[in-house]
């Protein structure tokens, strides 16, 4: 089923599409999961079938119009020559154009109910679980464990062990979201007074990146997410530093921006474990400076990006919850130094 | 039965064959004088003839498309590139909403009823639409609604949820302001509006044929009408309960949608799409019509497997009720049930596919002249096909969990949409404008307009499957670099851009062809079916004389001129029942004459409507100018008897 | 009324209606400029020497509309403003639906009243809500005894069904302010 | 629908009940026959002995005793002579907030403490008319109002050593020369930017004053402090959450059960620092067993009160500590409520209690729970020897006595974005901290408590210091039956009801009971009524100024007198509509206490007033 010669076709009709079809950090055909894989798999089996249908109708359409005919003058209407034996024959063609659509259709659905059936036998497996509320417009992201205090929270990231299917339960608080890593898997939407599950695994390391799916107001065009596959030691190294409370700030500067912190603001909105910040409106930044991205995944992190996203939020996600805060130069300098040791 | 159908029956015995009483100037100018629509002002506002009332629902359902046509171009070019600040996400939000419910609501739907009100009574064979008043009414109500939408939108009021207005997004907490509210209560206006056209069309089809026009005889355009229509009658009541319930939630504080009082947010998806998925339908049968009916006078041979097209028609429209789901995959529902949905959405594949093939057969088997509607007939095959064929795709879903609301959808739909009706739209345009205006669009210019706009509209987009499968989701008012969206993005405004010329091209040779277009004779394409067996235009009576139909292209049955039936009265408006399925005559039924009352009603109902936007009040004190209109309206006056009625 | 003045009559209308709208439905998230700080025109009791202080300019952007009502009406939940003044019929602190205006009932007394807290138990919120949100907050505790037009005050939320929305709380005119102006003396 | 369900409900625990006591009296009839049928001296409850010395005739401290009885033997009034009980004297306090204290008397001198602003008034008893001997201000920050969850009330006074002892609200104890009203020393324990307060009444153990502080709803950390009653310093202080070296939890630690043990419970049963912010203070009473040495309290709901915010058992909030008094370490612990789903502290009062169980004498301590249960403990070990249930309840099927467990009703547990409809009982419980009184005569509890439901949903908390810390909504309303308050007479050895006198309005006060055979309780129309302790038969009625939410008492006068002395004044969660002018169109204000008594400020109004009555003076 890796089919180059109906990829070859798509690139022929898409000009530029060719390269990140097969590559793309957000491409349904580039699968890293198991999931994705058979998905895209049934993918190209569609396309292949399908775009032989379509060459089929098309070369039936030149042919229809452009086929050589006799000569002379056109018969008018009903004067026009009804032959029995044509109106017959074409009939017969018809049945066995329907016998022959019919045929198809029910490969390709027997073949998606295979796929879809493969795909939820993988719940079963699954060994780790993560809780996912969506909020406007960004992730909340839980890792659950028996044991109350070895389960955390983080935001707009997901970690995983490579090879480990995990089990995503879907939340939402405020309108329908819909979670979705092209690369892992299909989307399944999060709605409020519901609660969706999925399954997600990957089947190689790398970066994945998903989106919410479902228009969510404002911003829902900068409501991603990053899904991070690590071998099984790092994810687990990951793990507890995670359930570690944030780091005391140790130099002078970050201490201050500790202090402006918890006294300004950022407190209201923002939880960092250890410290009195625990409101839950925006997310948790405890281990922030060890996360990819910024700002539900509209910004990669650094520390330039951080202190652009706290100066002026509603320049990059015009509509966001979050303010802006009036910290003053020094303020701000001071924060940055603090949230970027919060490793 | 009462004294009055008996009188009737009795009545319908002085129909006769053997031509008309009075002379055939003097008929027609008694007719003239009878259906004609009074002048003035007054007399445009209380017009009740179809084909006035469908001209209007014509230029404003294309009105309405030139403005959603532009606020796709503001989108597209906002997507040209990443990261661009073109428009605000507030802005955008409204844009692709407005877009969306225009094209859908205003658009789509409207014009294709526009058509059936113009043409089926003249395809048909009969002088008026059943409910002429009624018609009246739908066309002030719809123009209400759409003017209403756009008024807000131009205020900064208009909706910005999509055009399926998810709750709780749309619901009160989410949606704060009155925008959702326009919308919902536009829904509303238009549905009024087709509901009636519906329950005329469908009357017209089955009570006014022309003698002779039995069921096997219909035109596939007027089959395909009575099918919409009659989807419409099921499907249009789901979303006006789901859009009267999401005001009520938003206005009155119930819990329709408030999954914490027992409400469900689910509960909105499944009657929007019960009502939203047959949409689709209901704008492609009709244009599956305008296919069936272009295709053979350009082919020149009947059309191929008529009684296969009408069962495809019928088939169409009954699975059309049963696929609602499929735009549900991904919110949860049990998989079993997805899977029946599938194995539907799957299965209405088959219909379609015979369909294209009876279109395929007649093209072979006939003799084509490409003209500009046979073009956009082609346009419409090669692009539909392609439609239908991703929609295969959508029907299964492991696939549908990847693409959905992505650009993958968004080609699909428009592939579907804009290449199922859009194109047999224009090429219809092409083919009846003589007979709407007596003037031929040039054919040069058609050329252009086709080519324009099948280049412009494959490269917008075509390559937007792929920003779908590369993980490009719908509605998003800015994309970041990098994600290898950007060029894809800039092809398809590109595209966008061509489009638009080819509507460009369109407008101008409307513009010019309505002032120096070739004069068209009754029947320059030399077609078989009714319409072309009157004037062009139509003279207000549609018909001096009743056809007598032997076939279903009479006009190819019999070249030299069709039987006739007599009978009716010249001084007043009356029209000739027949037969549901033999359509022999039956009853002579009074048609009424002109008024304002459907004016004072539509705009009693627009007050009422608009009102209840603001406070509930508006149902209790808007339903008496409501009521006063409606007195009005059915208020007995019948003319007076003449003591010796004049007939043909 | 002649003709060509009806027209003007309704022209004006219309425009007013639409000038409204507007204002009412504008959606701007960043607020009116930071950098100023709190209203200048508070004033505690119903006694000023000579003429009253003008509204502060501000207040425009906020006191009828929609969207920064909403916006702070999911403040007001998010901040906790909630949890002592249940949705408007009280609890630690006092109702905030009914005609009683302890601290003045304008715009601008209800934003000083956030920012400066008050000695019997409301707690400052100075430096900790940025001053857009506060005109939010305040906005809608305006909306909260229907002191806002009804089509921009917020229908009722996806939760617990606590009372009647605000745009369907009738309006109680306050009892113990100046029309317009400050509000009066404390209830304690 | 619903009122069939409820009925039948009902109906089911009746028939239960029933069909038990049947049962219960078969076996009896069958195993043990008729030659013990007729024994002279049946096996009953008594008092805690060591706990419940001979009664003085004063009242030291709010519980009467140790042993928490409420109970007075003093028999001048009594069930032949109350219709003739009439006022004596009356005071104002001159704060109008809910009257929730005891008067203590002792010596010929009342100490009464008023709600924020916590005034000490020291009445002269032995003078006509009572005048106020001194009075104390300790001056509180008046911003603490603003961070008491549920009125500023406060629940009383305690005498020790010829020292008064009061906490104020903005979480102070002070100790006050109870001769001169002057102020010894001031001891600040709480911070009210953090949201804690105190408004429990202080309990002096072997010269520790006890103290807890409030503040549950404001995401505190609960304590349990000894200060020296010398000097004020404190000696230990105990918390209820996080490792066990701040819990004091060491080698003396013994719970009965399996689910209480393990290291550091008051860190692992929470999401990860989330102890931190987790209440489970102890805002309630303390009892004390001289004879084994242990103090008994109860903590309070783990915050915030939606449970999907706090997965895990929250140890160590919702249950029962037996503390060394001296050195606060830990003997046992028994969690009534892991995993708080409805904010049931578990503060009540302990009364101490000897009871037959099985036909052996067991020292217990019995308890009527928020939850709905009188449970019944051992109080050497935590064990649970019965938990009965004393009220309507749905949200819960009853307790597991081999594990300790309490069986909770899944489709009645609180949803985030969902309202479950229908849960009983409240959130303040069957009954809130209002205490029952023990009569050793009857052998019967004397119980007041709620009949009311509620609907329920859970929302996000944020924890913004000094604010509350909730996350919920709540509507609440009258249960089965439409009443809302009743008082109970619990047979603590039968373990069933004797009696019980249904209240329109919800029973937020104490229960006094005497020797004379009658139980004294007050409503919140204002009504102080005395009812026959055997029968439940009303005997008289008083109507005071505003509704009655306090603790009444009992004490002979320095002329050789029995008095019965109540605060009136409506106030605490349940009268917050009145004190707080609540508006109640918000079913949702006051945490939704004010649905369930839209009606009472048409019933009663502000006030506080302390009562006092006595038979007519024998001329």
């Amino acid at each position: 089923m890796r089919a180059r010669a109906p990829m070859a076709l798509l690139c022929i009709g898409g000009l530029a599409g060719c390269e990140r079809v097969r590559h793309g950090v957000q491409s349904a055909l580039d699968p890293a999961g198991h999931q994705a894989g058979r998905i895209a798999d049934l993918w190209w089996l569609f396309l292949a079938v399908l775009a032989a249908v379509y060459a089929l109708v098309l070369i039936l359409l030149l042919v229809a119009a452009f086929r050589p005919r006799r000569r002379g003058r056109v018969p008018v209407g009903s004067a026009f020559p009804q032959e029995a034996p044509t109106e017959r024959r074409l009939t017969r063609v018809l049945v066995a154009w329907a016998v022959g659509t019919t045929a198809i259709i029910l490969t390709l659905t027997g073949f998606s109910y295979a796929v879809d059936r493969d795909i939820l036998s993988l719940g079963h497996r699954a060994e780790l679980t993560v809780e996912i509320t969506a909020k406007q417009w960004w992730w909340q992201v839980k890792y659950d464990d028996p044991v109350p205090n070895r389960s955390f929270e983080t935001a707009n990231e997901i970690r995983l062990p490579v090879g480990v299917p995990v089990r995503v339960i879907l939340k939402a608080q405020d309108v329908i979201h819909s979670f979705w890593v092209p690369n892992l898997h299909g989307k399944t939407d999060l709605i409020p007074g519901r609660v969706n599950e999925t399954v997600i695994v990957a089947n190689r390391e790398g970066r994945f990146r998903g989106q919410c799916a479902e228009f969510c107001g404002f911003q829902h065009a900068n409501m991603a997410l990053d899904v991070v596959a690590v071998p099984r030691a790092e994810f687990d190294a990951w793990r507890e530093s995670q359930l570690a409370p944030a780091v005391a700030p140790s130099d002078e500067q970050s201490q201050e921006g500790q202090r402006v912190f918890l006294t300004s603001a950022c407190v209201m909105c923002h939880t960092i474990r250890g410290t009195t910040a625990a409101s839950r409106v925006g997310p948790d930044l405890t281990h922030i400076a060890t996360r990819p991205s910024l700002a539900a995944g509209t910004l990669p992190y650094s520390k330039g990006n951080l202190a652009g996203w706290i100066a002026d939020p509603q320049r990059i996600k015009p509509g966001s919850q979050m303010p802006v805060t009036g910290l003053s130069a020094d303020q701000l300098q001071s924060v940055l130094a603090y949230l970027d040791g919060l490793k | 039965m009462s004294a009055r159908d008996t009188s009737a029956r009795d009545s319908a015995r002085f129909i006769r064959r053997d031509g008309p009483a009075l002379g055939e100037a003097e008929t027609h100018a008694r007719l003239e004088r009878t259906w004609a629509t009074p002048p003035g002002l007054w007399g445009w506002l209380s017009s009740v003839d179809h084909k006035q009332v469908g001209r209007r629902y014509i230029v404003t359902a294309f009105v309405f498309f030139l403005l959603a046509g532009l606020l796709a171009l503001a989108m597209r070019m906002q997507l040209a590139g990443p990261n661009q600040t073109l428009l605000t996400p507030d802005r955008y939000n409204q844009i692709f909403t407005m877009h969306g419910t225009t094209m859908m609501f205003l658009f789509a739907v409207p014009v294709m009823e526009a058509f059936a009100i113009y043409l089926v009574p003249l395809m048909v064979g009969t002088r008026a639409i059943a409910f002429p008043r009624l018609n009246a009414f739908s066309y002030w109500v719809y123009l209400a609604g759409g003017v209403m939408l756009w008024v807000a939108f131009i205020l900064n009021v208009g909706p910005d949820v999509g055009w399926f207005s998810y709750v709780p997004l749309a619901g009160p907490q989410f949606g704060p302001g009155k925008r959702t509210d326009f919308w919902a209560q536009m829904v509303t206006f238009t549905e009024v509006a087709a509901l009636a056209v519906a329950v005329e069309i469908i009357v017209t089809v089955l009570k006014q044929r022309a003698p002779g026009m039995s069921l096997n005889r219909i035109p596939l355009f007027v089959w395909g009408q009575l099918v919409t229509s009659s989807m419409v009658v099921f499907a249009m009541p789901a979303v006006m309960v789901s859009s009267s319930m999401l005001i009520m939630d938003r206005l009155i504080g119930t819990h329709f949608f408030n999954p914490a009082e027992g409400g469900d947010a689910l509960l909105w998806q499944h009657l929007f799409w019960f009502f939203g998925h047959p949409e689709v339908y209901i704008i492609f049968l009709p244009a599956t019509g305008f296919v069936s009916s272009i295709l053979p006078v350009f082919a020149r041979r009947p059309i191929f497997g008529y009684t296969a097209l009408v069962l495809a028609l019928f088939a169409t429209g009954f699975l059309g009720f049963g696929l609602w789901v499929h735009h549900m995959f991904v919110t949860g529902l049990p998989h079993l049930g997805n899977s029946f949905y599938t194995a539907a959405s799957m299965a209405i594949a088959i219909p379609s596919g015979i369909q294209i093939f009876c279109w395929l057969a007649t093209l072979w088997d006939g003799r084509p002249r490409f003209a500009t509607p046979l073009l956009f007939i082609i346009g419409f095959i090669v692009i539909f096909v392609l439609g239908g064929l991703s929609g295969i795709m959508l029907a299964s879903v492991p696939i549908d969990s990847q693409v959905h609301d992505t650009y993958f959808v968004v080609a699909h739909f428009h592939y579907v949409l804009i290449g199922g009706a859009v194109f047999p739209l224009f090429g219809a345009v092409y083919y009846w404008f003589p007979k709407f205006t007596g003037r031929m669009l040039s054919e040069r210019a058609g050329a252009w307009n086709f080519a324009l706009f099948f280049v412009g509209f494959n490269l917008a987009f075509f390559p937007m499957h792929i920003l779908g499968l590369i993980g490009m989701p719908r509605r998003i008012y800015s994309y970041p670099a990098g994600l290898g969206w950007d060029d894809l993005n800039l092809l398809a405004t590109a595209g966008a851009l061509i489009l638009a010329a080819g509507v460009l091209v369109f407008l101008g040779n409307v513009w010019h062809s309505l002032k120096y277009g070739l004069v068209a004779g009754d029947n320059p394409w030399g077609a078989g079916t009714l319409e072309w067996a009157t004037s062009s235009p139509p003279p207000s009576v549609n018909f001096v004389h009743i056809p007598v139909v032997t076939g279903r292209e009479p006009l190819w049955e019999e070249p030299n001129g069709l039987a006739a039936v007599s009978g009716l009265r010249v001084d007043q408006r009356e029209l000739l029942l027949t037969t549901v399925v033999d359509a022999e005559p039956d009853v002579r039924e009074p048609s009424p004459m002109p008024s304002i009352w459907p004016l004072l009603s539509a705009i009693a109902v627009t007050v009422l409507f608009i009102g209840s936007i603001f406070t509930p009040w508006a149902v209790v004190w808007g339903s008496i100018p409501l009521a006063v209109g409606l007195i009005g309206w059915f208020w007995p006056k019948s003319p007076p008897d003449t003591p010796e009625p004049v007939v043909e | 009324m002649s003709s060509p003045c009806r027209r003007a009559v309704s022209l004006l209308l219309f425009a007013a209606f639409a000038l409204a709208a507007c204002d009412r439905e504008d959606r701007e998230p960043r607020g009116a400029p930071v950098g100023e700080s709190g209203p200048g025109a508070t004033v505690q009791g119903t006694l000023y020497a000579g003429e009253p202080t003008p509204p502060d300019p501000r207040r425009q952007e906020y006191e009828g509309n929609a969207y920064h009502i909403s916006q702070g009406k999911q403040l007001y939940v998010w901040f906790n403003c909630g949890t002592c003044h249940a949705n408007g019929g009280g609890d630690i602190g006092p109702p905030l639906m009914d005609d009683v205006w302890i601290y003045g009932d304008s715009l601008e007394n209800i934003f000083a009243t956030i920012v400066q807290g008050r000695p019997n138990g409301m707690p400052s919120f100075r430096n900790k809500i940025p001053e857009t949100q506060i005109w939010e907050i305040a906005a809608y505790v305006r909306s909260m005894s229907g002191q806002t037009p009804t089509a921009a005050s917020p229908g009722r939320n996806d939760s617990l069904n606590a009372k009647p929305a605000e745009q369907r709380t009738p309006k109680a005119e306050p009892k113990n302010s100046n029309p317009g102006g400050p509000g009066v003396e404390g209830r304690q | 629908m619903f009122p069939f369900r409820r009925l039948n409900r009902e109906v089911d625990v009746r028939m239960v009940r029933r069909a038990s006591a049947v049962l219960v009296s078969m076996i009896a009839l069958c195993g043990v026959g008729t030659a013990v049928a007729q024994d002279p001296s049946p096996a009953r409850a008594v008092p805690a002995p060591s706990a419940s010395p001979p009664d003085d005739g004063d009242w030291a401290m709010p519980a009467k005793n140790y042993a928490s009885t409420r109970y007075s033997e003093l028999d001048e009034v009594n069930t032949g002579n109350v219709r003739d009980l009439q006022v004596a004297f009356t005071f104002s306090t001159g704060v109008d907030r809910g009257q929730e204290a005891a008067p203590l008397v002792v010596g010929g001198t009342m100490y009464i403490v008023t709600p924020y602003p916590n005034r000490l008034f020291a009445l002269d008893l032995t003078k006509p008319g009572a005048p106020v001997k001194w009075s104390f201000e300790p001056k509180p920050a008046a911003s603490a109002q603003g961070v008491a969850c549920c009125d500023y009330v406060n629940r009383g006074a305690a005498f020790a050593d010829g020292r008064v002892f009061i906490n104020t609200l903005d979480g102070q104890t002070i100790a006050v020369e109870a001769e001169t009203g002057r102020e010894i020393w001031r001891t600040r324990l709480g911070d009210i930017n953090k949201g804690e307060t105190i408004t429990m009444a202080p309990l002096v153990v072997k010269g520790k004053v006890l103290v807890g502080n409030s503040g549950g709803e404001f995401g505190v950390r609960g304590w349990l402090t000894a200060l020296d009653a010398a000097t004020g310093k404190i000696v230990w202080k105990a918390y209820n959450t996080g490792p066990d070296s701040d819990v004091l939890i060491g080698a003396d630690y013994k719970p009965f059960y399996d689910k209480e043990k393990g290291k550091d419970l008051g860190v692992t049963t929470w999401p990860p620092n989330a102890w931190e912010i987790g209440g489970g203070t102890v805002w309630g009473w303390i009892s004390y067993d001289p004879e084994l040495d242990l103090i008994y309290h109860g903590t309070a709901n783990p915050g915030p009160w939606n449970p999907e915010q706090r997965p895990g058992d929250n140890k160590w909030t919702g249950g029962i500590f037996a503390r060394n008094p001296d050195t606060g370490q830990a003997r046992w612990f028994y969690q009534v409520v892991p995993h708080d789903l409805y904010d049931h502290d578990a503060i009540n009062e302990l009364v101490l209690l000897d009871l037959p169980v099985k036909g052996a004498m067991r020292k217990t301590v019995v308890r009527p729970e928020r939850n709905g249960y009188v449970y019944v403990l051992d109080r050497a070990t935590g064990e649970v020897l019965s938990a009965d249930p004393y009220a309507t309840i749905n949200s819960s099927t009853g307790v597991d006595l081999k594990t300790g467990v309490l069986a909770m009703v899944e489709a009645k547990a609180p949803k985030m974005g969902k309202v479950v409809r229908d849960i009983c009982p409240t959130a303040p419980g069957s009954k809130d901290w209002n205490p029952s009184s023990f009569s050793p005569r009857t052998g019967l509890l004397y119980i007041p408590h709620m009949n009311l439901c509620m609907d329920w949903q859970s929302a996000e908390a944020n924890y913004i210091a000094g604010t509350p810390y909730i996350g919920a909504e709540v509507r609440m309303f009258a249960g089965p039956g439409g009443y809302r308050g009743e008082l109970s007479a619990w047979d603590p050895v039968k373990r069933a009801k004797a009696w019980s006198v249904k209240e329109d309005l919800p029973l937020w006060s104490g229960t006094l009971s005497t020797a004379g055979d009658l139980v004294f309780y007050g409503t919140m129309e204002g009504w102080f009524k005395a009812v026959d302790a055997r029968t439940g038969e009303e005997l008289w009625r008083f109507k005071t100024g505003s509704g009655i939410i306090g603790q009444p008492i009992a004490y002979r006068g320095p002329d050789g007198r029995e008095y019965i002395a109540v605060l009136s004044g409506v106030g605490g969660w349940a009268g917050a509509v009145v004190v707080g002018n609540l508006d109640p169109r918000d079913a949702t204000a006051a945490k939704g206490f004010v649905n369930a008594v839209a009606d009472l400020k048409e019933k009663s109004t502000k006030g506080g007033t302390l009562y006092v009555f006595a038979l007519p003076s024998r001329r």
